[in-house]
């Protein structure tokens, strides 16, 4: 189970969110929605452990979150297969076999990944998720130029994590078709900081 | 963290063989060095060791920008970080590779192209020596500046301005060493200076280099 | 049979192995790559022969 | 019918296997009669000693050395122009054999300089202008290897192959003026009366001979394989395609 | 208007879209469909003049085009007000107020465009379209992370262009709520060449 | 035009100093020699006119990579090329944007650099002069160079290969100027030299570097 409490993040030095609690327990989806700029972005850099929040806690969420990015870390020159090995090894999980399977690769298995469309990239970067053996997903935008056929495949995956006991934390604009509360973070948009903040730390 | 080495030894083969080329711009520089200087072999073997070692230092510095910032680019960085992988470890393995790729044909290709700049007999060996001991420092002090610099449009040349300094004692001894060896004359002690350096910097740098990528992440 | 080379002969014979050496690898690295090279391309004709 | 028929790629597979095998044993013949001849049964030079016999791989080596890059270039303006695959293929072929020449040429150089001039390596305008034309072919086969789409790089290496021509002839001036040199003048004109005794001329003759066979053989049968490479390239997308 | 007749095009010497006929026409749009990786980009580059067809005739897009890729051409370190300046003096067309107030891109004129979240970024790209000028825009997939108010924006600078005599191709997977023909390029996919084709060009 | 001109030098500014960093990498190469070489001043003023050639070439060179690089990248090239635009002047206004921001403070800076070297009294003249002319045709060789390597990832090397071979006549002639300058001797013919190779260059490669662009784009 993940949970954050009363936590504030900025961005850039600039608060974006603050006062944001809730928590996902295992087995659970939470969808974040918002507006452009919000700050969606940057709360799951946060979960995922890549900028310290602001104030607030974040608990559950040590080495245990798999991240996916806008971009997807794949290497062009590299295979499809040989890309998902790389990630599964690195992570200690698992055979890619299941990843293939779930995101229909096998056909692009031997292509190297520069030479994929940008739906097929996203596939695979989708396809990462599985290697890693994480129990909490943090996924920006997942299904950002992936077709009707691969946004289903998608939502099948996120199924069958949840189904395996793991959660996920999806920022998103459009339906997924998961079974999952949504949460809306336009409430908890950070107020202009009081001016006489500056007593320590310049905001 | 053999993944990821057996990874960048693979990319840097893919690309259009990343050995091949360090050791091309080595060459280069060797090369133009005589265009700029004149062909007069006598000052042309005066200079040989120093000459070598700062080509080989650019070769190294060249190739440096793009060691961590395509991985920065394209995200893999962040997905690194927040792997169950000591940062460290993997900094210290990312500058292998960079020797592997670089630091490695460097040393082996010296002594070809010392030929061309008229150096005098025991050279050779000593160039060797210095440089062998020499470029893992190297590889290691630019991952740390590519740690630092991860992340700048243009970082390229700031890189280039951070590390330079860095690499000075390095390039001291290492040339005092190829220098004093071409001459015949002793050379235990820039040898033993160069070697304590090495040896430091390969301990300690990649702390250093782990703390300011974290920074840089974020 | 050897002629005689004189003080050169280390001169002349290393010259010659080096360009016979370097010859000989052009030639081979050729072959082997020209075999390598055909035999793929007979195996996938007949492979996209077969199922296309 | 034309010449231009031979720019079909099966057409040339069928001719340069027929021709082939004559390239391949003349070669080997011009080769082994001219270096044997001119190892075993040429006298020394007055001057130079057994060394002499080091022009029998230095001069034909070097010559295709150069013949070889303008052949590259002719080859590039034939692609550019005409748009013949088989025409672009034989220039990268030819690359690679143009490097060993190249190569050639100058280790048997600096091996000879060695004893005659009592240094591996001078800054010569010959020499200098040798190493600079290296560095083209690596950086032609560097491009080559480099780039993924076949006919993009087609394109890119012939308009390299055309500027660096250009810069070639430049840089040979700009050597010649920066400095006198060291090496041998030209000794093979045919015309001239300081032309080099009979006794090492014919020799030579042979090996240039065969050093052109086998450049002939080589490229030949190369520019057969980039066809066959690029043929794989052609059906393994096919193969995803149907995937 | 647009007219493609009979188009092949291919990718990376791959046909992957062939015999393709359609035309738009002044103030029509049209909203390209397909699975990914049939060919949408390749054929939007096409059209916008990157790359040659195999085959067949594009009339009437020769210098009218004005592409938005999937990359944005955003300069980070310039402000958005600047990125915007520079396209528009490079088309040679008019001011950028009017697309600065269709995307509401005010608030943000004058933050350097490295600091937008991928959302804003996005309204900054597809507001280029606006200062080009030209009347034929080439999309592909435009609202990649955009939210239902940007999305709503993007519908009506499409529709304002229409009504302007402008026409638009536009490549996606969502539905946009534009009054528009819409064309499946499944049924186009190129059928694996012959194999004998080795006589001239290899495939 | 102008339009791209000012963009990219805005851009050059912006980017934390690109004035500054080419520059500096300038200033440290000529640091470096000193150390490499040994600091006795006669040698060092014999070769100061070459190595400062060789140290303007080899920033000019490192700058090269981020030419076309950063506008391909995030598709700015693309969108440029189908920009009422012809493809000829968009690279010769990025060649004169380069030189302005890295040939032009190079020249003004080489004769302070010089004194480091121990360049003799007549030789700042004539370094500043062959730089001022040579410089150009660094930049506008290495467009063609960045464009014909643009869109291969580690770009950045292959690019230092197939340039720095056409670098060698502007490199020879510049620093005969330079070297005949500081000896005091006759310079015409290199300067003549010299100047064709920048006025040839200047007026033909673009075409060349466009047509390459082209191929590249699509
Ligand atoms: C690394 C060193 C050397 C290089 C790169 C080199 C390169 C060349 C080249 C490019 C040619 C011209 C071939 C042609 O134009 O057809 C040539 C010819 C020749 N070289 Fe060298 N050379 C080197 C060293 C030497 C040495 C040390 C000698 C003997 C002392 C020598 C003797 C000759 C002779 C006799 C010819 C034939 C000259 C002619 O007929 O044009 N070379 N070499
Ligand atoms: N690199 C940056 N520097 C400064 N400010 C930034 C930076 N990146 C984003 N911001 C600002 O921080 C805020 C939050 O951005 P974030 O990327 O988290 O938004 P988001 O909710 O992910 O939006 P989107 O749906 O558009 O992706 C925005 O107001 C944005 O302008
Ligand atoms: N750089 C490349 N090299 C080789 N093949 C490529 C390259 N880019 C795309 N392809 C292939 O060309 C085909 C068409 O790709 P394209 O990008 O046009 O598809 P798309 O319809 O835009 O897909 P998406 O919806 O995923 O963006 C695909 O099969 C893809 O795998
Ligand atoms: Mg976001
Ligand atoms: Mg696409």
């Amino acid at each position: 189970m993940l949970s954050v409490s009363d936590l504030s993040i900025a961005r850039a030095g600039l608060p974006v969110l603050q006062g944001l609690s809730f928590s996902v327990k295992d087995a659970e989806a939470l969808i974040l929605r918002g507006p452009n700029g919000i700050g969606k972005t940057t709360l799951l850099r946060t979960i995922a452990g890549l900028q310290p929040p602001l104030e607030g806690r974040i608990e559950g969420a040590e080495e245990r979150v798999a991240y996916a990015a806008h971009a997807d870390g794949i290497k062009p020159t590299l295979s499809v297969t040989e890309n998902l090995t790389f990630w599964a090894r690195i992570f200690g999980a698992g055979g890619i076999d299941g990843a293939l399977a779930a995101y229909d690769l096998r056909p692009l298995a031997g292509r190297a990944a520069g030479s994929l469309s940008a739906g097929q990239k996203r596939r695979l970067g989708l396809a990462r998720m599985l290697v890693t053996g994480r129990p909490i997903w943090a996924m920006d935008e997942p299904t950002v130029s992936l077709d009707k056929t691969a946004v289903a495949m998608f939502a099948e995956a996120v199924r069958a994590h949840l189904g395996r006991g793991g959660s996920a934390l999806i920022a998103t604009h459009i339906d997924l078709g998961i079974d999952a509360q949504v949460l809306d973070l336009s409430p908890f948009k950070a107020a202009p900081g009081s001016m006489d903040a500056f007593e320590g730390a310049f905001a | 963290m053999t993944a990821l080495l057996m990874r960048d030894l693979a990319l840097a083969i893919r690309a259009g063989g990343g050995f091949g080329l360090g050791l091309a711009f080595f060459l280069i520089v060797t090369v133009l060095v005589p265009f700029g200087v004149g062909p007069d072999p006598a000052l042309l073997s005066r200079i040989a060791p120093g000459i070598l070692w700062v080509g080989a230092l650019l070769a190294c510095l060249l190739s440096l920008d793009r060691l961590l910032a395509l991985d920065w680019e394209d995200g893999s960085l962040d997905l690194l970080a927040t792997a169950p992988l000591p940062l460290e470890g993997m900094l210290s393995v990312k500058a292998l590779s960079h020797w592997i790729v670089t630091g490695l044909p460097l040393v082996l290709a010296a002594p070809v192209l010392g030929v061309l700049l008229n150096l005098p007999g025991p050279g050779y060996l000593w160039l060797t020596v210095s440089l062998a001991l020499g470029t893992p420092a190297l590889s290691v002090i630019g991952t740390f500046g590519a740690a630092l610099t991860v992340g700048l449009k243009r970082g390229g040349l700031l890189l280039s301005l951070l590390v330079l300094p860095l690499y000075v004692p390095t390039l001291i001894f290492g040339a005092e060493v190829a220098r004093r060896g071409a001459e015949g004359l002793d050379v235990a002690t820039p040898l033993l200076m160069l070697a304590g350096i090495s040896a430091g910097v390969i301990a300690l740098l990649p702390f250093a280099s782990a703390a300011v990528l974290r920074v840089n992440l974020r | 049979m050897m002629p005689d080379l004189g003080k050169y002969a280390e001169t002349v014979l290393s010259a010659y192995a080096a360009s016979i050496v370097l010859l000989v690898a052009i030639v081979v690295l050729t072959l082997l790559r020209g075999r390598r090279v055909r035999a793929e391309m007979e195996r996938i004709e007949e492979k996209a022969g077969r199922d296309g | 019918m034309s010449l231009w028929e031979y720019a079909n790629p099966k057409k040339f597979l069928a001719t340069s296997e027929r021709v082939l095998p004559f390239f391949w044993v003349s070669a080997g013949l011009c080769l082994v009669v001219g270096l044997v001849w001119g190892f075993f049964f040429t006298p020394d030079d007055f001057r130079q000693g057994s060394t002499v016999k080091i022009i029998y791989l230095h001069v034909p080596s070097a010559m295709m050395a150069i013949n070889a890059w303008v052949m590259m270039l002719l080859a590039s303006l034939i692609w550019l122009i005409r748009r013949h695959h088989v025409s672009a293929l034989a220039a990268r072929a030819a690359a690679p054999v143009g490097v060993v020449m190249t190569l050639i040429a100058l280790v048997t150089g600096a091996i000879w300089g060695q004893p005659m001039w009592g240094t591996w390596w001078a800054w010569d305008p010959r020499l200098t202008s040798f190493l600079i034309l290296f560095l083209f072919y690596l950086g032609y086969v560097a491009l080559w290897e480099a780039i993924e789409n076949p006919d993009t790089a087609a394109d890119l290496t012939s308009v390299l192959c055309l500027v660096g021509s250009v810069f070639a002839v430049l840089s040979r001036y700009a050597v010649n003026f920066w400095n006198q040199g060291l090496h041998q003048g030209a000794t093979l004109s045919l015309d001239k009366e300081e032309n080099i005794s009979d006794v090492f001329y014919f020799p030579l003759l042979v090996c240039i001979a065969g050093f052109v066979l086998l450049f002939i053989a080589l490229v030949l049968y190369r520019t057969g394989t980039e066809i066959r490479a690029r043929r794989i390239k052609a059906l393994r997308l096919r193969e995803r395609a149907a995937a």
